[in-house]
Parts: C-alpha cells; structure tokens; sequence
C-alpha cells in the first residue's frame, strides 16, 4: 500500500517538478535540456503510472494526503483515487505525454522560449494528471482549471500576435461558462449529499430513485461543464482557435486529452447519469449534433489543423452519443483510440507544416508522400483508422458505439453514420491533397528528424493495433477495456447492448461499406486529379454556410461578444458617469447652491434685518397663538 | 499590555517621522515598526487558544457608556493578521515606488495603521467610532498631498461621503446606548444583550449599515470609490482597498450581527441582493475600463460585493468564505495594485493606451503578473478560490439562483482580468523602453504570492481561526427569541 | 401715594395693555419703515417707554414697587443706550457724511 | 459678590492705568484681577449664596460658567498685549469695556430675577457697542457697531416686553414666582405664553438663534479682531448660560417648545448652509458660530417634558461645548491675525496658505482646533457634539437629532475646506511672525482642546 501511495504521489508530483525546475530555470537551461528534463518528468510519471497499473488489483484504493478545506461541516480532503479509470486515463495522459513531449524536443527546438514551452507542458501534465486522479469532485476541479489554464496560456505561446491571444482568451472564458456548472453541480452535490468524494457521492446518489430531479439537475450541470472542456455544442468555437498554438500542444491538449476529460467526468460520476434519463437523452442528442456539425464543416477547411480540429470535435460528439446511450466503455475506448491516432493525426500534420516551414494551407501542399515517407505512412494509418477501416483502432471503437446508439435510437445511428461517411471524405480530402499530386508550394519540404517521426511510428502501431484493447465477443474478444473498467466506473456494470450477433454484423458491414464507398468517391475528386475550393464567395450557398462553419462564430460575436463590449462600455459611461457620480457630486452642489442663494438674504440693510426678526417674531407669534 | 503595545508601537513611530523627520531613515523606521507590529500579531496568534480575549478594560466616561476596552476573538485576530501582515508591504511599497516626502508618507501610513489596530481590538462601540473615524484623517492627508489629479476636490468628496455614513453610525451607537440600563455602557457584550423590538431595529438596521457599506463600498454607495482609488497614491490605495474596506465587512459582523440580528434577517435579501447586483455592475464595468487602475478599483469593488453578499447568508460557508476571502483579497490588492504602480513608473501613465508588448522586454514580471492574476480568477490553490468556493456554497445555500448570479461572477472575473493582462503584456513589443522586474519586485511580489499559493493549499490554518466564532455567531442567530 | 395708585385704577388694566401694545407697535413700524436714523432711535425709545407704562400699570395693580424699580431702571438704561447710539451716529455723521441707514451697506453676504 | 465687585473696580483702575498711561501694564494687571476673580469663584465653589436680596445667586452652575468666561478673558488678553501693540491710545479703555462687559456676563450667569437678567443684558451689551466700534476711522468697524446696537436695543425692547408681561401675570421679577405661577396655571394662557416668547425671543438674538441672527456676520467682521473673539466666546457662554437659566425654570412647555424647535432648525439649516460658500474667514466664523448656536439649542430642547434635575446634565453639556468652543475660536481667530498680518491685511479663508510650511506646529494646532470645531474624535468638539445627540435622542427628539447629524456633515465641510488651505505651500514662501506670548496661547487652546477630548470629564 504505502508503494502505492508513493508512486501515486509521484506520478503528478514529477511533472510538477519539472514544471518548477523548467519554469524558473527557464533562462539557464540551455538547448535541449529543458525539453529533456520535461520529456523524463512525463516518462517517469508514465513509468510509474504503468507500475501501479501492473499492481492494480481491481480495488478502488484512495490516497489520502492531508484534509484540504476544513470549515463547519465541510471537509474537503486532498486525495487521490487510483482504480481503473483514473489508471487508463493516466496511462493515456503519461504515455501520450511522453511522445508528444518527445516529439516537442524537435518541433519546438528553434524557438528561443522552448524551455517556457516545455514548463508549461509539464505544468499542463500536472494539472491532467490532478484532473483524473482526484478522489472528489474538488480536486478535479483543481485540474479541471489548471488544464483550463495552461490550455490558454499555451494557445497563447506566440504572445505577440493578438489574434493568437484573442484564441486564448476565448478559450479560457468559454471553458469559465462551462465552470458555472462545475461549481454549481458541485454546491449543489454537497449540499444534497455533504460529501464531494467520488466513492460516497456514488454511494448515496445510487439510492436515489431514476429521474430524481436534484440528480437531473446536478448531471446536466455537470454536462454543462463538460460541454465548454470537451467543445460540444453551444461551447465549441473555441478549439477551432486553439488551434493557433503549437501543433505538439493541439496534439496534447485540443486532441488527445484535455478534450476528453468532460467525457471523463461523465463516466466518473457515471452512476448519477445512469439515474437521469433525460439528461442522457440530452447527451446523446447534443453529441450527435455535435458529430454532425463537426463533420460537416471538416469538408471544406482547407487549413490543415482546422480540419484536424474540426474532425476532434465530431469525434467528441461521437464519444457523447455513446454516453449518452450509457454506453460507457465504448466511450471510453474512443477516447483511447481516438487519443492514438488523432495524437498522430497532428503530430503527422506538425511534421508536414515543420516540413513546409510553417505552411498550413493544404492548397498549398501535395505531392509529398515521396518526400515524407515516414509521415505519410503513419499519417496514412491515421487517416485509415479514423475512417474506421478494420482492423484499424478506429473500427473497433467507433463500431462500439454505432452498435450501442442504433440499440437506443436509430436515428441517431443513422445521422452517425452519415458523419461517419462525412469523417472519410474530409480525411482522406486531406490525404489526397496533401501527400498526392503534386507538390504546389514554394518551400523546400524535407523530412522530420528522429526525435519526430520516432513517435509518429509508435503512435501508428497503437493506432493500428489499439483494437485489441476491447475487441467484442463477436470476434471472440470479451471486451476487456470494458471489464477492466468496469471494476472502476458503476455505470459501466450497468451497460447492457441487447443486439443479436447478426445485427450487429449487419450494422458493421453497412458502415464499412458506405465508409469504403465514400473514400472511393473521394478518390475520384482529389486523388485521381486536384481540384481545390477557390474563395468561399462563389460557392453555392449550403457550401459557402459550410464552409463558413454554419457562421457559428458570427453569431456568437454579433449575439454575445459586441453586446458585451456595449454594455460594459454604456454602464460606466450612463451608469457611473451620468448617473452615480452625478448623484453624489449634485447633491453636494445643490447644498453650496442653496448656501450661495441663502447668503444672499444677508443683504446688509439694516432696516431689511429689524424686518426680518419682526417678521420671525411675527410667526412665531402666530405659531405660539394658533398653534397651542 | 501587549494589546495597546499593538496600537502604540505604530503610533509612537509615526509621531517620531513627524516631528524628527528623518528623511534617510523614514521608511526603514516605519518598515521596522511595521514588522514589529507584525512579530506582536504572530505571537497573538502563537498564544491564541480559541476564547476570546479581553487585555484592557478601563472606564473612560462612564456616564454615556464610554469604556476603553481592548480584546480580540477569532474574528478580530483575523483582521489584525491582516493589518499586521499587508502593512509591511504597504511601507515597503515606497521603497521602489516613492512619493513625497517619505517621513511624512510613512507617518500618514503608520496612524492609519494605528488606528486600524484599534478598530480591530476595540470592545466599546464608541472605541471603535473613534477609531473608525480617526483611520480616515491621516488618509485625508495622503490623499490630498501626493493624490493624482483633481485630488482636493476628490478628497474632500471621498472624505464626507465616508464621514456621511460615519455620523449616521455615531447616531445609532449613541441611541442604542441610551437604550441599555442605566449605568449605560456601550460595550459590544453589554449592546448585544439588549434584544431591540423588531420595529426599531428594521430602520437602526440602515443607520447603521450605512456606514459600513459606504466604507467597502457597496453599490449605490459606491460612487467615491473608483475615483478616489485611481487617484490616490498606490499606498493610500492599497490601505484604503485591501484594509480599509474590510472594515466595513468586519463592522458588519460586530455591529450589525450582533445589535440589530433580527433587522439583518428582515433587510438580508435586500442587501444581498444590492451587493450582487453591484458586484457584477462592477464586474461588466471594469472589462472595458481605460485605466488599470480604475479597472482594478471596479474590480476589488466586484469582490467586495460577492463577500458582503455572503455574509448576510446566514450560514457558515457563507461567513467563513466572505473571512477567509477579505484575507485573499487584501493580499491580491496589494499585489495588483504594486504592479500597477510598478507598470505606470515604467510607462509613465496607468492607461493602457500605453502599455501593451510588455512581455517581450519584461518577461520575469510577466511571469509574476500571470501568479497574480491567477490569483485574481481564483484558480484553485490559490486562496481566493477557497474563499470563492466557500462563498458560493454558501449562496447556493441560502438560494440557488442567488447562487447562480454570484457564479457568474467567475465568468466575468476571467473576462476582464485576462483582457486586461493581454492589454497591458502581450501583443506585439512596442518599443517602449522598460525594464524588467529587478530584485526590490521579486522581494517584494514574491513572498505575497508564496502567502497566496500556501494559504491556497493549506486554507485550514485560517479556517480553523474562525471556525469556532462563526459557529458562535451563527449559535446566537438560531437562538434569537 | 394711594391716590395715585387708586388714579391708575381707575382706568382698567386691558385699556393700559392694548395703549402699550399700539405704542409697542407704533414704535417698531417706525423703526423698521424710517431711514433717518434719529428717528429709528426715538422709536426705539418709544418702544421701551410703552413697557414703561405698562409697567407702572403693573405694579398699580399688583400694587408692588418692583415694577416702578424696574421703571427707573429701564430709563437709566436707556439713556445709556441712547449715548452710546449717539455717539456712534455722531463718528458715523463725521465718517459718512449722512445719517441714512440705506448708507450702511458695507458688510454684506 | 466679591468677585463682581473686584472685576468692576478693576475695571476703574484699569482706566486710571490708561490715564497715566501705563500701557505695557494693563494686560498684567487684568489678568491677575481675572485670576483674583477666578480664585474667588473657587473658593466659594458650591457654596449657593445669594446677593441683593436673591436677586443673584452663585451655584455650582454659574460659577462654573463665570470661570471659564474669566479664563478665555484672560486669553484675550493674553492676545491683547499684543494685539494692541501697534495702537498708542484709548488701550485701556479697551481692557476696561471687556472687564465691564464681563461682569455684565457674570450677572447672567447667576440671575434669578428677571430684573437682573435685563441689567445684565445691558451691562455685557453696552461696552460691546462700543468695543465693536473700536476704530474709530474704519467705516466698517462704525457700521457693525451701529448694526449691533440697533439690532440690540430692538431685541431689547422685545425682552422687557416679555419680562413686563411675565410680571404682570405674577406681580414679581423673581424666577421662582414665575415658576410657582406656571406650576399653578400648568399650561398657561396666552399672555404667559407671549411673555415667555418675548424673552426668549431677547435671549435668541443674544446667541445668534436664526432669524434673529442677522447681526452676527456683519458685525463679526466689522469689528476688531479681539472683539469679535470676545462676542462669539464670552457673550455666546453668558448668552446661554442666561439662555438656559431662563428655560430650566419655565420647565419649557408646550408653546415654547414648538418655538424652540422652530428656533433650532432654523439655526441649524441657515448657519450651515450659509457657511458653505463663505470665503471670507471672520464671516465663516460667524455662521459657524450661528451653526453652533444651533447645536445648543437643541441641548436646551432637549430640557422640554423633563423633571427639574434633568436640567443639570444639560447645564453641564451646555458648559462642556460653549468653553471647549470658545478655546478653539479663540486660538483660531489668533492665528487669523497672524495670517492676516503675513497677508498685509487680506481676511480670506486662503491667507492661512504655507501655514504648514512655515509653522508646522502652529497648523497641527490649527488642524486640532478645526476638527475640534467640525467634531472629529479625540477632540472635544466631538464629545460637545456627542453630548447633544445624547441627550437629544434620550429625549427623544430623533428626527431633529437626524437633522443635527446632518448639518454636522456640512460643517465638516466647511472647516475642512479652510484646513485644506493651511496645508497648502504657495509658490513664495509666506512670513508669519508669531510673538512667543501667540505661540503660547495658541498651543493652550489647542492642547486644552484635545486633553479635553481625551479627558472630557476634565470640565
């Protein structure tokens, strides 16, 4: 036990550390140590993270560091949860981390602020980490802000243009609407239950009756958070924008984790949604929504990383449908898979753009499979597993959940479907324009080094391969990511896919096929010849609004942004210069002006003065005479 | 003894700048004097052992109640830590950023101190008048000496409004002493015996709270607020922001809770009501606000709004929160008002027309102003999430959608803070020649930022102080007749 | 002596107030409507010589003396008053050449 | 008695010394009569003893009030000696109207005729008529004379009205009558009510109650300097003194209350408002005084509806605030002359610019007494003031208290706007020359103003 609670202790403490040795090393450490050290921190967490992954005995085990917020009947402690969930997702964190941060030694190595770059990095690890190892909804919070934080601070890398800085922003105050929910859940939550540790909160919310308006309310809440941290609709516009940091950090953070951890929370707190009916449905619906819209405007960015972008937030959306039918596992398992090969996705797209020396615009590329061998092959195993090829990873896990949705609504099944063929066009789109044909730039692309392209070829065979983590019983597999998690996540055990073998195959061959149609059609378009979208002005109509990503930021700008900016303005200009300042200020020059039109009866007349004190006299008199 | 060492200590060395005037040794007096207060604080708090603590009690003019009576609980220990703690860095505020005549400013500082001392120990309600009023002349000097521009016309507007709401207190305490049995006696135990009838205390309720709301401010008092902060010095500020408006808040509990409890209950949606509506009036403001200061002054006024709102819910988050967070805030004004003048000294202007591109040519201050500025969203383990944090539970307790209104207030928070920091840091370097934070900052940005992260990681060592009181209070509330 | 106060008598004692109360008057609408200020101060006068009367009615009927006291101190008085009133007027003739109180303006507001 | 007697021969003798012309003796001389007086009040402190046949009586009351006139007295003079450097002639006559007139104060004091109220008036009124016209060549000065013994004799008038119609109903001058016949009649009928208005009506205008306060400002700054301290300080304690005498054994009823409320509102609004825009130094003091006036008449409402022994507390507050009062006008009109002097003649709030550059004492003194005046803690202004509230709300005039409070606000004001210009440094550097014998006096006052802050029951 006390091993564990060591190698817990040390799995968030050592990015910490490097984040603080980094950070305020930041102008000594010369070349790559920095990249080095922060590179080792991850790897050492990953290390051991796999050891207690290894010494895990199915047991939800609970290490308690000291007693956090103590005040009246609330006491918060500061704990750690090590059970299955919080160990894969550290697994994913550390491990991910690791390649990326690996991959960051090459990408970032000429920029002169690369140690800051790879302390925040770390620092971002320690928060994720904090984030899925909290034993109660407080401590989560912890990471939940503190990625927030670093989420903003690393779009904002390149301080100097504000655009970049505006993306940041947007991201950190879109993530701060969803927090409105996060902390109110958790008011509420501890007001109801007077605990916000995992364990207990389950244990009395799993008493409560299913539709329990407090669990209603309190789930949709906690939705709500994880709608601005995983951008699901209305909170999504940020993470198109984020893509304006480093690519190693859109890999890390806007794909493979930091994205995920709204899923997370769902499946943490999994019992509570298992006992809110409606909430789920809003889930699922929100989640395909959010398929479809990502989807669709995938088709027509011809920015690399916004379709990359673009594609993450349809994949969410598919994770989301699958909590939203209570399929938990085959959530969780695409965000593994979905943590693979989008990780890939990006860093194959940050060696092409590091190739093309900064290049982001796929008009201007193609023709550089001959050139990037490396990238293209993995870039293209990618690419094949999130269209859902089997064997690929991508197949098994998104089949899960298009197996699970189709068991509770067609419909939905159906419209993911579609996203589905929508997911193929757009990445094999992509493909084609950027690897085939011919080469439509000026720069000299050349390929990556090593310190790149080595985790590039790890990531492939995880993307590859990642299947075999939870392959169904109708291949012979038994779903052993479910198993496993479910020892961990309640909600889990409580899934139940009711659907016939021969169902389920039917469902897998439809998809495949459509998937395999549409990538031949795209074939047709892009591979065979080139053809590229020219201004969005001569589209017709539906492709301009597509491509215009359905003018989601327009509305938002015109609908909140400017009507904020107005207000603000209007209140102090109206409310505190006109009004309140005013106020006072008159009040005290109405006194001076009555003073001044006072001091003016003092006229100095004499005969005027024995007036006026007979006249006083006089009234007094009446006063006294009348008045008694 | 120790208690009026407290209240002397300060009072002898301001005296000392005065008529010595030391000009080479001012501030090293007054830095001594400060942390000699300080080491008095510490050892209070060493010896605390949770009852509260009565050191002097002394008749003064025993005919209208007028005693001198010092002593503290937890309540009142909590506000000395933070005179004790915040004023060192007040006067060390000079050091780097120096105005006027320093034996002179750090003579007006350390009365004030002095004063504020005595407000926080003082057990007489006529005690703490005297103190209360008396904290507000030596500000009027620093304000009308070394204040921006328009400072005699803001002064004197600052220095009635607040004097407004002084006398109207003078009022109520002269009244509720004539309402204790002859002998009368105005001591806190002795005014929170008597149990007024309903139909009194629902107006002395406003007499009272007045003044309290005008000293934090809260919102439709609030008017002398962002112009006395944006014009006075970055010391008189500081006092004003990050001690002087916890007097209003500690007022309220000593006063108000105390005297008129059931008059609180009755106005309490009232008040809440106005704080929030005020805290996010100022919270919409200060996003588009020109002036870093002004902004930073519409922001403190935001948070004071969110505590006073907490305070009047009634229940221990509510209360222990809006504590634990004039603790918090007190620091992050400091620290944010030190950069402000920090910034401006570089720049030559607190506007954010010229500022911007900072990082680049300052990129360790930079580092220090994102510490602080986290600080101000309240990200957890800093201390003003665990304040925050308590103060919503204790809306959402009193009532969800009040709540609600407050959390709102994260939003906002995050939107006007991070504006302002790209505005004044990033963006492309614009040439301006300035310097980056040297060692006098980090000492001095440091340790405050340090007492942040530390105090947002182990709260408990507060928390634990005003446990017991307001458990206490809150007993005293449910046993009301 | 008895005689006198048995004269007085005969006049009852509402014709002495209201008699009093018309000089009282008299000399206040003096006062306050003339200019010259000679003539304010013989209003004056008259004023304090209709509480005179008054007075002496009074201890008539009362038949005390301190109101005849009172009498001769308010004359004295008086006379003190009205030298000093003089003396004033006369620097103010010798200064302003003008015994007109609309003269007396300087100190206003 | 003796005291009356040896304050009016010194007076004499006084006059003898300007007759061979002892200048440099006479502030001496006075003030060691005024301390002779003073240790003959002392010694027959508590001993109520009456004189000329009960017309007058010295209780603790009167004595206490007849120290603290003899004191700020002798401050004057203390100013006096040099005050009245420059001027060769008629010196003495100055000392000797100002022991006169304090006599005159004295018997006010300690009347219980109404008799003697009206000698008593008229002693400490006359020699201010002339004291008021004290340079002869300034038109001003004969102005402000001329006013004050118009307006005097007018509101003189009105009292012997008054004292004339009281006698009337009970055949004596003696205020106990007066108070046996009001317990006998209980409300009384409309010539007890006219009498007691006509009276106070005279003793309204000897405090400057509005609206019979027209006399004050213009005669404030007409006057000489010295004479003006000794109006707002020694004629405003006899004043109320007698003022308060009068009111305790009427018992104040019905009719005369609304009268006095009436009174005091007024007094409170115009003397405050009206020194809002004042610029010109004597005058603010004027309305100033006029606002205070306004504060101890709300004291002496508050004698309405109480039992006799009520009265004491009252006396007391009234005491405590008129002397406390007194001191600060005092130290704070000497400075003025100093200021005036460095300003070669100019009476304007600003001519106490670059008092702090240059006398940095001399302007903590000015600063203490002006918060004294505006009633800021650990001054004695503020206890006066506290007082006041106190016994007004404990008699349960709230709103008029409310208004008092209010009004307090306006004056803070209004000094705080005159400390501003004392710490204000001018672009040349001003001369104030201050003569050791100023710089004492005016560190009494202000000193005296904050020990009896500090330690209220001092007084």
């Amino acid at each position: 036990m006390v091993k564990t609670d060591l190698l817990a202790l040390l799995v968030p403490a050592l990015p910490l550390l490097g984040a603080i040795i980094i950070g305020f090393g930041r102008r000594r450490l010369k070349g790559n140590t920095a990249g080095m050290l922060g590179t080792a921190m991850v790897a050492l967490g990953f290390v051991a993270s796999l050891l207690l992954f290894l010494g895990h005995d199915g047991e939800t085990h609970i290490v308690h560091l000291f007693s956090w917020i103590h005040v009246g009947a609330m006491d918060i402690p500061f704990a750690f949860q090590i059970d299955a969930l919080s160990l894969w997702m550290m697994l994913i964190v550390t491990g991910i981390g690791t390649l990326i941060h690996l991959y960051s030694i090459g990408y970032m190595h000429d920029d002169p602020r690369v140690a800051t770059f790879f302390a925040q990095l770390n620092l971002f690890s320690f928060s994720m980490l904090l984030l899925v190892m909290g034993a109660n909804f407080l401590v989560t919070f912890i990471g939940w802000e503190g990625v927030g934080l670093c989420s903003y601070l690393l779009i904002g890398f390149w301080y100097t243009t504000p655009e970049f800085n505006y993306a940041g922003r947007k991201a950190f105050v879109m993530n701060r609407i969803g927090d409105i929910g996060m902390v109110l859940a958790m008011a509420l939550m501890f007001y109801q239950f007077g605990t916000l540790t995992y364990v207990d909160v389950m244990k009395q919310g799993g008493m409560m009756a299913t539709g329990n308006p407090l669990i209603v309310t309190a789930t949709l809440l906690l939705f709500l958070g994880a709608t601005g941290k995983s951008a699901q609709l209305p909170l999504l516009t940020w993470l198109p924008d984020a893509m304006a940091g480093p690519t190693p950090v859109s890999a890390l953070i806007h794909a493979a984790t930091m994205v995920t951890a709204g899923i997370f929370l769902v499946v943490r707190s999994s019992v509570l949604f298992q006992l809110a009916p409606y909430t789920q449905d809003i889930i699922l619906w929100v989640g395909v929504a959010t398929a479809l819209f990502g989807a669709t405007v995938g088709l027509f960015q011809n920015d690399i990383k916004k379709v990359l972008a673009y594609s993450t937030v349809s994949q969410l959306g598919y994770m989301f449908a699958a909590l939203g039918v209570g399929a938990y596992s085959a959530g969780m398992f695409h965000v593994t898979t979905h943590a693979f090969f989008k990780a890939l996705l990006f860093l194959g797209a940050g060696s092409v753009i590091h190739a093309l020396g900064g290049e982001q615009d796929i008009r201007k590329m193609g023709g550089l499979k001959g050139v990037t061998k490396t990238t293209y092959m993995t870039f293209l195993i990618a690419t094949l597993a999130i269209a859902g090829i089997p064997p690929l990873s991508g197949f098994f896990s998104k089949d899960g959940i298009l197996a699970s949705t189709f068991a509770e609504s067609p419909l939905a099944y159906g419209v993911l479907v579609f996203a589905a063929m929508l997911t193929a066009f757009y990445m094999f789109r992509l493909l084609f324009l950027t690897f085939f044909g011919t080469y439509r730039g000026k720069a000299h692309p050349h390929e990556s080094p090593k310190v790149m392209t080595v985790p590039l070829m790890v990531l492939a065979v995880l993307s590859a391969i990642g299947g075999a983590l939870n392959i169904p019983h109708i291949f012979g597999g038994h779903d052993w990511l479910k198993e496993f998690l479910g020892t961990a996540a309640d909600g889990i055990g409580m899934e139940h896919l009711e659907l016939s073998a021969n169902t389920e195959w039917m469902l897998m061959a439809l998809s495949t096929t459509l998937v395999v149609l549409t990538i031949w059609y795209t074939w047709t378009l892009f591979g065979k010849k080139t053809t590229l979208d020219g201004d969005t002005a001569d589209m017709p109509f539906l492709k301009r609004l597509i491509a215009k990503r359905w003018m989601l930021d327009e509305l938002y700008a015109s609908l909140f942004e400017k009507p904020y900016g107005w207000i603000s303005k209007h209140f102090f200009s109206i409310g505190e210069t006109k009004v309140a300042v005013p106020l006072t200020v008159g009040t005290g020059k109405a006194a001076l002006g009555l003073g001044e039109w006072l001091r003016k009866v003092q006229t100095g007349n004499t005969s005027f003065y024995l007036f006026g004190m007979m006249a006083g006299v006089v009234i007094l008199l009446i006063i006294t005479y009348f008045g008694g | 003894m120790e208690l009026l060492a407290l209240i002397l200590i300060p009072l002898l060395a301001g005296a000392v700048l005065l008529f010595a005037r030391p000009e080479k040794a001012a501030r090293g007096i007054a830095l001594v004097s400060t942390l000699l207060s300080l080491a008095l604080v510490l050892w209070l708090w060493y010896t605390w052992t949770g009852t509260a603590v009565t050191g002097i009690s002394h008749d003064w003019v025993p005919a209208w109640g007028m005693r001198f009576v010092l002593g503290y609980g937890g309540i009142g220990l909590l506000m000395l830590i933070l005179t004790g703690v915040l004023f060192p860095f007040i006067i060390g505020t000079g050091y780097k950023q120096p105005v006027g005549d320093p034996s002179l400013v750090n003579a007006m500082l350390l009365f004030t101190q002095a004063a504020l001392f005595g407000v926080f120990l003082a057990q007489n309600a006529f005690l703490f008048y005297i103190f209360f009023e008396l904290s507000l002349v030596p500000i009027f000097f620093l304000l009308m000496f070394w204040g921006g521009e328009h400072k005699r016309a803001i002064t004197v507007r600052f220095f009635l409004y607040t004097l407004l709401g002084g006398l109207a207190l003078l009022f109520s305490i002269a009244y509720v002493t004539l309402q204790t049995p002859a002998p009368h006696s105005a001591d806190f135990a002795a005014l929170a015996a008597l149990h007024l009838p309903m139909s009194t205390q629902v107006w002395l309720f406003w007499t009272m709270f007045l003044a309290f709301a005008i000293k934090m401010p809260i919102f439709p008092f609030h008017s002398w607020q962002p112009e006395t902060y944006t014009m006075a010095p970055t010391q008189g500020t500081m006092v004003l922001s990050a001690v002087m408006g916890k007097m209003g808040l500690y007022g309220i509990i000593v006063f108000l809770f105390a005297i008129v409890p059931e008059g609180a209950q009755h106005w309490s949606s009232v008040v809440i009501g106005l704080s929030l509506f005020g805290a996010l009036y100022a919270g919409v403001i200060a996003f588009r606000q020109n002036d870093l200061k002004r902004m930073i002054a519409y922001s403190s006024m935001s948070h004071l709004g969110l505590m006073c709102a907490a305070l009047f819910t009634w229940n221990t988050y509510g209360i222990s929160g809006t504590l634990y967070q004039m603790l918090a805030h007190g620091v992050l004004m400091i620290c944010l008002f030190y950069i402000v003048g920090a910034v401006s000294q570089r720049t030559g202007s607190t506007d954010f027309s010229s500022m911007g591109g900072l990082k680049t040519r300052m990129p360790r201050f930079a580092l220090l102003f994102m510490f602080v500025t986290a600080n101000a969203i309240a990200l957890p383990l800093t201390q003003s999430f665990v304040g925050e944090w308590l103060i919503y539970n204790g809306l959402w307790q009193w009532d969800n959608w009040t709540a609600f209104a407050g959390v709102v207030l994260i939003v906002l928070g995050a939107i006007y803070m991070l504006y302002a920091y790209q505005r004044v840091m990033l963006g492309p370097d614009r040439e301006i020649a300035v310097t980056d934070a040297d060692d006098e900052e980090h000492f001095f940005l440091v340790p405050l930022i340090a007492i942040t992260l530390v105090l947002g990681v182990f709260p408990n060592v507060i928390l634990h102080l005003v446990d017991g009181p307001v458990q206490q209070l809150l007993n005293s509330f449910t046993s009301l007749p | 002596m008895e005689n006198v106060m048995t004269a007085i008598r005969v006049v009852p004692l509402d014709h002495y107030l209201i008699l009093s109360f018309l000089l009282f008057s008299i000399g206040m609408v003096g006062a306050l409507v003339r200019r010259n200020i000679i003539i304010v101060i013989m209003c004056l006068e008259l004023m304090l010589n209709s509480v005179n009367l008054l007075l002496v009615a009074f201890s008539a009927y009362h038949s005390d003396p301190g109101g005849q006291i009172m009498v001769f101190f308010i004359m004295l008085v008086a006379a003190a008053e009205v030298t000093v009133g003089l003396a004033i007027l006369v620097l103010l003739k010798r200064n302003t050449d003008s015994v007109d109180m609309n003269q007396l303006n300087r100190l206003k507001w | 008695m003796s005291a009356l007697i040896l304050i009016s021969v010194l007076g004499v003798l006084v006059l003898y010394l300007g007759l061979f012309d002892k200048k440099s003796w006479l502030a001496p001389v006075s003030i060691l009569g005024l301390l002779g007086a003073m240790a003959l009040f002392i010694s027959g402190y508590h001993i109520d003893h009456e004189l000329l046949g009960g017309m007058v009586e010295f209780s603790a009351f009167s004595i206490g009030f007849n120290i603290g006139m003899a004191i700020i007295t002798a401050l004057i003079f203390f100013f006096g000696s040099d005050y009245y450097a420059r001027q060769e002639h008629h010196v003495a006559e100055q000392y000797a109207l100002m022991l006169f007139s304090l006599v005159g104060g004295f018997i006010l004091t300690s009347y219980t005729s109404m008799l003697m109220l009206f000698i008593g008036i008229e002693i400490l009124s006359i020699p201010l008529y002339i004291l008021a016209g004290g340079k002869k060549q300034s038109l001003r000065s004969n102005e402000a004379s001329f006013k004050y013994f118009l307006l005097g004799s007018f509101s003189t008038a009105f009292l012997l009205m008054g004292i004339t119609l009281l006698y009337g109903l009970t055949g004596s001058f003696h205020l106990e009558a007066l108070a046996a016949h009001m317990a006998s009649t209980g409300t009384g009928d409309m010539v007890q009510n006219f009498g007691l208005f006509f009276v106070v009506t005279g003793l309204a205008f000897k405090v400057g109650a509005v609206p019979f306060h027209f006399w004050v400002p213009d005669v404030y700054q007409g006057a000489p300097t010295l004479v003006t301290i000794f109006m707002s300080t020694v004629v405003k304690m006899a004043g109320f003194a007698a003022f308060f005498r009068f009111i305790d054994i009427t018992g104040m009823p019905d009719a005369l209350a609304r009268i006095m409320v009436l009174l005091t509102l007024a007094t409170l609004l115009v003397g405050n408002v009206i020194a809002l825009k004042q610029t010109h130094f004597k005058r603010l003091m004027a309305y100033s005084s006029v606002a205070h006036s306004g504060f101890l008449l709300l004291a002496l409402l508050t004698d309405h509806g109480h039992a006799a022994g009520h009265g004491d507390a009252i006396g007391h507050t009234l005491h405590y605030y008129t002397f406390t009062y007194s001191l600060a006008t005092t130290g704070l009109f000497i400075l003025f002359t100093i200021a005036k002097r460095a300003n070669n003649g100019a009476e304007h709030n600003n001519i106490f610019q670059g008092l702090f550059a240059a006398k940095p004492w001399l302007a903590l003194c000015a600063l203490a007494m002006f918060l004294s005046l505006a009633g800021i803690p650990l001054t004695a202004g503020f206890i006066a003031k506290y007082q006041v509230f106190l016994l007004a709300i404990g008699a349960g005039w709230l709103k008029v208290t409310l208004l008092g409070v209010l009004m307090a606000l306006l004056g803070i004001y209004y000094y705080i706007m005159v400390v501003r210009e004392v710490f204000v440094t001018p672009e040349e550097p001003v001369r104030f020359e201050v003569s050791p014998l100023n710089w004492v006096v005016v560190s009494v006052c202000a000193v005296g103003v904050l020990v009896l802050g500090v330690w209220p029951g001092l007084v």
